[in-house]
């Protein structure tokens, strides 16, 4: 094996490993999009706000890392469900103009607020929550760390969980309609603005997840969530705005072409490879490359 | 059972509806006419919620239901096919189905009206893992109709069943509601092709820049000069 | 009656900001402790960053630390007999939040000298309305180069230059015997300057190394450890601050690179001297070396451990060197102006070359021979090994330099 | 209230505005240039944005655009502060043009996370780029005039300032503004009555862009300085909260909203690490409760704004 290939296949590796904790974030960013038509600009804050919660509930209270996932998501589900009946609601109580526009606006302020007020409360010093492994792991490529590689896998089994309930529960077809024909969702039955809260509760929750489970590795602090966000959004745009599947093709995508750029460009610019992929893919295809404006 | 008053509704600064009154009867096929741009898909969208309504009333079954959430309007009964169908189309159909018995809580009720609908439209049965979208524009429209089914309404809306589709599948929908309202759910239809709206028929009203200009039986209304010269091409 | 609600707006924003200037504290007062010293008290401005994109818990140990001392002069009599107060304004660790919080230091507080900053960028511009505006600006933690050679009549610097800290490390990674260094520097002027002047010295001595810049926002580091992985060194030399440095250290444990038998692991920033090192890397950080400026095994002055006391019983955690630091420059400024006997600008200049003061880390005193050591104060520089999981910053071993060294450099298994 | 009392407050307030470094000391002054700057990009990206609906993150990287190109080229190539400024205008306004092909194509999310994608990228290189920006150090600059008075700088501001406005006012009067609120309104029908639509996008991307970049450029040799924090997020997070106070879509509001706003960070600055989510906290309510702005909110102005709630069908 040539050292260019080694090389490669360890960014890659490496990348793809962490990528798919970020395409679980994208997964949450889509549904929020399918189901209320906004994109969530303060998702990175959510993600910060998981890690917290899971460094709370790890580190303060002593419950099992593990656990402590599940615990971040709920505190965050309670969160988003929060701010979507205190900020959202004029979205869609049909007396605004341009509701897209202000849902950006929002969302936008509302990671501004986020990212700063947790400072007073956590401090400015960043914290980790309890690794969920100790050890690294040889994969023939690139060493990894247990705790990236276990937060990967639970990162994929949440994923298959999510679409599993998308596809088979009352809730997920509901979800799955009101993305596609909002009025027809809501004549048969489904009360469409009461879906709001869940969808942007279960999709912060994702956020929350894919922050609680890189606390350990890429530790938590105030300003935490804005990488993370940015590669969602690379996910989202890469994948297709609204679908689920392209979410997780979105975020295998990004991981190669990091680690393309990474080994030809320079490691430097690796943050900004998904920009460059964001407006590339647009400009071949301005719908994203499984484009549509549904989810399923 | 469905009593409209007066009802007002407007996009924005743009009246839409003028006060229209309507009175649909028990087990009738009442059928809803007039030109593009009447309001005739805006009074629908007022009864089942999915407008807002500015002015005046509706009742269904004694009950006030203006400005109630479409899912509690739904809920009392009403079931609505939107014009050019609207079924969910990354959805198979089964799950279109699935998504319209939203309101049936119990899983067992959901399977068995499934294999029922399933058994009245055999197309879909066929097709039942297949996408929504895939679908031919008659079979969607069966979806359609199948999906407002699953719920039981006692009260059917249809807004241009047929519009788009050929005349022997138009044929085949025109069946399908007169199917429908003999084993007794009242059908409140919008049409454009108002002959054959009016063949199957017990009242009908005439809808203009969001009024009621003419209501009766199909028969007056076929006397009607103003209505053979604008909507029968007589 | 468009008019009137034009005026209605206008006055409700008056009123808003007046009520808001109204309810603000007196910005940060530094309570005193005895009623002695009467009359307008003296001011002295602190700058520093106490939010992002700054370090704030840089900025945090500078205002605390300042604040000790401050309390301690008014409660033993003030300054010229008249109180001191410190006023400290976030400078954000951006050069133009810090222009401003200069601006508002000088113009609106009148404060009669000023001190603090721990970023150089900050600092560079700060520097520039201290010189415009003739007033004594003490640097407390901003490292580069840039400061110095200017030569600045009115500027002042207490931390280590780049050049000083950049030669320590050469002399610990030749005297330590190490053969293939290799450098990875953040993207600010400590890390660029620091690869420049350490690539200097090595060139000099022979020593084959390697670098890489690091964009120190990043959180996966991992690119950058393979590349440098590839060079194959004996000595990882990791000049990046805050959250970075913490997040190297943990992956690079990970990969296997550092800190390992074959190849050492050394920090030169002042958060290995944390608390949260442990709690956030795990048992990674077994083996680093660091660098800093104080330690019990070598007590520096008497002063040294009552402050470390007072400031762990008054904050609940240890100073690192960027307090002493913060606190020395107080007494600097307390000294210069005693020795002046008057808060003019001019006065307090002249002073702070004339005086010679002990430190909480030495001697303190202002050469003005032109270069890289103009206007700053001896410093002493110590590099430490944790050899122990969790081990507390006081129990580590010296191990550069030579003459105060408690035990040599070991490798970790 | 009658005409001569409002054109008296009018003439006070000019002449209160026209004397400021008189009466207000340094500091104050200080803000006052940082003002006229906010004025200016808040009130070019109210162009985009409020008039023309093309949403932007972007607006505060071709600001720092500017000032780099400025300082550069007063550093660098030794010319005059005043020839980089319009220089770096030039460069802003193509880079803005750029920008506004590349968003051509695009609708609504796609449209804002391709500028917002464009700013982090653009933070990116000023961070990386080291050795013609020096990285996160910033670049120091030439300053316009010597000496410590800002008094110059004001007036100069000022004048930079009026000049802007009176330009945005004259083209938001003119036709060319009724067609960017066509466009806002309605894309589509915009361009079935024949609108070209692309020509007027780039007009209006290059223009404000244009704009601020000369800001910038004023900026930056007044700080005498330039660093890559002009173009992050929460930069722009102050351009955005001036606007949304402000009012956004409306000509005052935004020039209200950047002086309320910069002149209220004044105050807010002594609740130290509270403040930024204060003012976030302030951000969010003003969207929440009065979308319109500040404006709207006290005077029930009946304003074209932009997020106005709907008159009817509410």
């Amino acid at each position: 094996m040539s050292a260019g290939l080694s090389m490669f296949l360890s960014y890659l590796v490496s990348g793809v490993i962490i990528g798919n904790i970020y395409g679980l974030m994208a997964l949450g960013l889509t549904i929020i999009l399918g189901v209320m038509k906004i994109v969530n600009f303060a998702h990175g804050e959510f993600y910060m706000l998981g890690g917290y919660a899971a460094y709370v509930s790890s580190i303060k209270l002593g419950i099992d890392p593990r656990l402590s996932i599940l615990v971040a998501m709920g505190v965050v589900f309670i969160i988003g469900v929060i701010v979507e009946r205190g900020l959202l609601t004029p979205l869609y109580a049909g007396k605004l103009d341009r509701p897209g526009d202000y849902a950006l606006l929002m969302t936008f302020a509302l990671s501004v607020f986020l990212m700063n007020v947790v400072i007073p409360i956590f401090g400015p010093y960043q914290k980790s929550s309890a690794p969920l492994a100790e050890g690294s792991v040889n994969l023939g490529v690139v060493m990894v760390g247990k705790t990236r590689l276990i937060a990967s896998l639970v990162s994929i089994l949440l994923m298959a969980i999510l679409l599993v309930a998308l596809k088979k529960t009352r809730l997920g077809i509901a979800l799955r309609a009101i993305a596609a024909d909002r009025d027809a969702a809501a004549v048969c039955g489904i009360d469409v603005n009461r879906m709001n809260p869940a969808a942007f509760g279960i999709g912060t929750a994702m956020a929350a997840a894919a922050g609680a489970l890189l606390a350990p590795s890429f530790l938590v602090y105030p300003a935490c969530g804005t990488i993370a966000a940015s590669k969602a959004n690379a996910i989202l745009v890469l994948g297709g705005m609204g679908s689920t599947k392209g979410a997780i093709v979105g975020a295998l995508l990004l991981g190669v072409f990091e680690a393309l750029g990474v080994l030809f460009l320079t490691p430097g610019y690796r943050d900004v490879y998904g920009f460059l992929v964001i407006v590339l893919v647009l400009l071949i295809k301005p719908t994203g490359l499984f484009g549509s404006q549904e989810f399923s | 059972m469905l009593v409209l008053s007066d009802v007002e509704a407007s996009y924005g600064d743009l009246r839409a509806l003028n006060g229209v009154s309507l009175r649909v009867e028990k087990g009738e096929i009442f059928a809803l006419l007039g030109a593009n741009g009447a309001g005739k898909s805006t009074t629908l969208r007022c009864i089942v919620g999915l407008m807002k309504v500015r002015g005046g009333t509706i009742e269904f079954e004694g009950r006030r239901i203006e400005n109630q959430t479409t899912s509690t309007i739904v809920k009392s009964g009403i079931g609505l096919v939107f014009e050019g169908r609207h079924v969910f189309p990354e959805l198979t159909v089964l799950e279109n189905l699935l998504a319209g018995a939203y309101l049936v809580k119990e899983a067992r009720a959901v399977e068995q009206r499934t294999q029922e609908l399933f058994e009245q439209f055999p197309r879909l049965a066929e097709r039942k893992s297949q996408q929504a979208g895939s679908l031919s524009g008659g079979e969607q429209q069966m979806l359609a109709i199948a999906r407002a089914l699953i719920a039981k309404p006692t009260l059917l809306l249809m807004d241009e069943p047929s519009m788009g589709l050929a005349p022997k599948v138009v044929d085949e929908v025109f069946r399908v509601v007169v199917d429908l309202n003999q084993k007794g759910t009242t059908v409140l239809l919008v049409e454009q092709n108002a002959r054959r709206a009016l063949e199957v028929a017990h009242h009908a009203s005439v809808l203009e820049s969001g009024q009621v200009v003419l209501t009766g039986t199909p028969a007056e209304l076929l006397q009607n000069r103003a209505v053979q010269t604008a909507y029968l091409g007589m | 009656m468009k008019c009137m609600r034009w005026i209605s707006v206008l006055l409700v924003m008056a009123l808003l900001s007046g009520v808001l200037a109204g309810c603000a504290p007196k910005a940060t007062p530094a309570p005193s402790t005895s009623g002695k010293p009467t009359g307008e008290p003296i001011k002295i401005g602190g700058i520093g960053p106490l939010s992002p994109p700054g370090t704030p818990a840089l900025g945090e140990e500078m205002m605390n630390a300042m604040k000790l001392r401050i309390d301690e002069i008014n409660a033993a009599g003030g300054l010229l007999g008249r109180p001191v107060e410190l006023v400290f304004e976030d400078s954000g660790g951006a050069p133009e939040k810090g222009t401003s919080a200069m601006e508002a230091l000088i113009n609106k507080h009148k404060v009669v000298a000023i001190t603090g900053e721990g970023h150089s960028s900050a600092f560079l511009a700060e520097m520039e309305v201290a010189k415009r505006n003739n007033i004594v600006l003490l640097d407390c933690e901003a490292w580069s180069d840039q400061i110095r050679l200017r030569h600045y009549e009115y500027v002042f610097a207490i931390p280590a230059g780049n050049t000083m800290f950049n030669q320590k490390i050469a002399d610990f990674v030749q005297g330590t015997g190490f053969k293939r260094p290799f450098i990875l520097a953040e993207d600010t002027d400590f890390g660029v300057e620091g690869i420049q002047l350490l690539g200097g010295v090595f060139k000099e001595m022979g020593i084959e190394f390697g670098s890489l810049l690091v964009d120190r926002t990043t959180k996966d580091f991992v690119p950058f450890l393979l590349q440098a992985k590839e060079f194959k060194p004996d000595i990882l030399v990791v000049n990046v601050t805050g959250i970075g440095s913490y997040l190297i250290v943990q992956q690079a444990k990970e990969l296997g690179i550092a800190p390992s038998a074959d190849c050492a692991y050394f920090s030169g920033v002042a958060d290995m001297g944390y608390p949260e090192l442990w709690e956030t890397t795990g048992s990674s950080a077994v083996g680093v070396v660091w660098e800093t400026a104080i330690h019990p095994k070598a007590e520096f002055t008497e002063l040294t451990t009552p402050f470390v006391e007072k400031y762990k019983a008054t904050y609940g955690r240890s100073p690192t060197y960027s307090g002493l630091q913060a606190y020395d420059c107080i007494l600097v400024l307390e000294a210069a102006i005693r020795l002046a006997g008057s808060t003019d600008s001019a006065a307090i200049r002249d002073a702070m070359e004339k005086i010679r003061i002990k430190g909480t880390r030495g001697e303190l005193y202002f050469p003005t021979e032109a270069g890289v050591l103009y206007h700053q104060a001896p410093v002493p520089l110590l590099f430490l090994q944790y050899t122990q999981d969790k081990q507390l910053p006081d129990k580590c071993e010296i191990v550069w330099p030579k003459d105060m060294q408690t035990k040599a450099y070991t490798k970790p298994q | 209230m009658t005409k001569t009392t409002r054109t008296v407050l009018m003439l006070l307030l000019a002449a209160a505005v026209l004397t400021l470094p008189m009466w207000a000391g340094t500091y104050w002054t200080h803000i006052g240039v940082l003002c006229c700057y906010y004025v200016i990009v808040v009130s070019s990206w109210n162009l985009l944005v409020g008039y023309a609906g093309q949403m932007s993150f972007a607006q505060v990287s071709f600001s720092s655009l500017g000032g780099y190109v400025s300082t550069l080229t007063a550093t660098r190539l030794g010319l005059h502060p005043v020839i980089g400024m319009a220089f770096g205008a030039i460069v802003g306004a193509f880079v803005g043009y750029l920008l506004g092909i590349l968003c051509l194509r695009m609708r609504g999310v796609y449209h804002s996370l391709t500028t917002l994608a464009f700013a982090e990228a653009f933070r990116t290189m000023l961070n990386l780029e080291y050795k013609i920006t020096r990285g996160s150090l910033g670049l120091l600059g030439v300053q316009l005039f010597p000496g410590t008075s800002k008094t110059p700088y004001y007036y100069v501001g000022l004048l930079l300032a009026v000049l802007a406005l009176l330009l945005l006012y004259r083209i938001i009067r003119s036709p060319v503004g009724f067609t960017l609120r066509a466009i806002r309104e309605d894309q589509t029908a915009a361009s079935v009555a024949g609108v070209p639509l692309a020509r007027y996008k780039l007009f209006v991307f290059a223009l404000t862009a244009g704009m601020a970049a000369f800001a910038g450029g004023f900026l930056s040799h007044f700080l005498g300085v330039v660093t890559p924090d002009w173009a992050t997020q929460s930069a722009m997070s102050f351009i955005l909260a001036m606007a949304i106070m402000g009012g956004l879509g409306t000509f005052v509001g935004p020039i209200i909203g950047a002086v309320g706003v910069e002149v209220l960070v004044e105050y807010l600055r002594v609740l130290g690490r509270y403040y930024m989510s204060f003012f976030g906290l302030i951000v969010l309510l003003m969207l929440r409760f009065a979308p319109g702005g500040l404006l709207a909110l006290f005077s029930g102005f009946k304003l074209p704004t932009f997020l106005r709630r709907r008159a009817s069908q509410g």
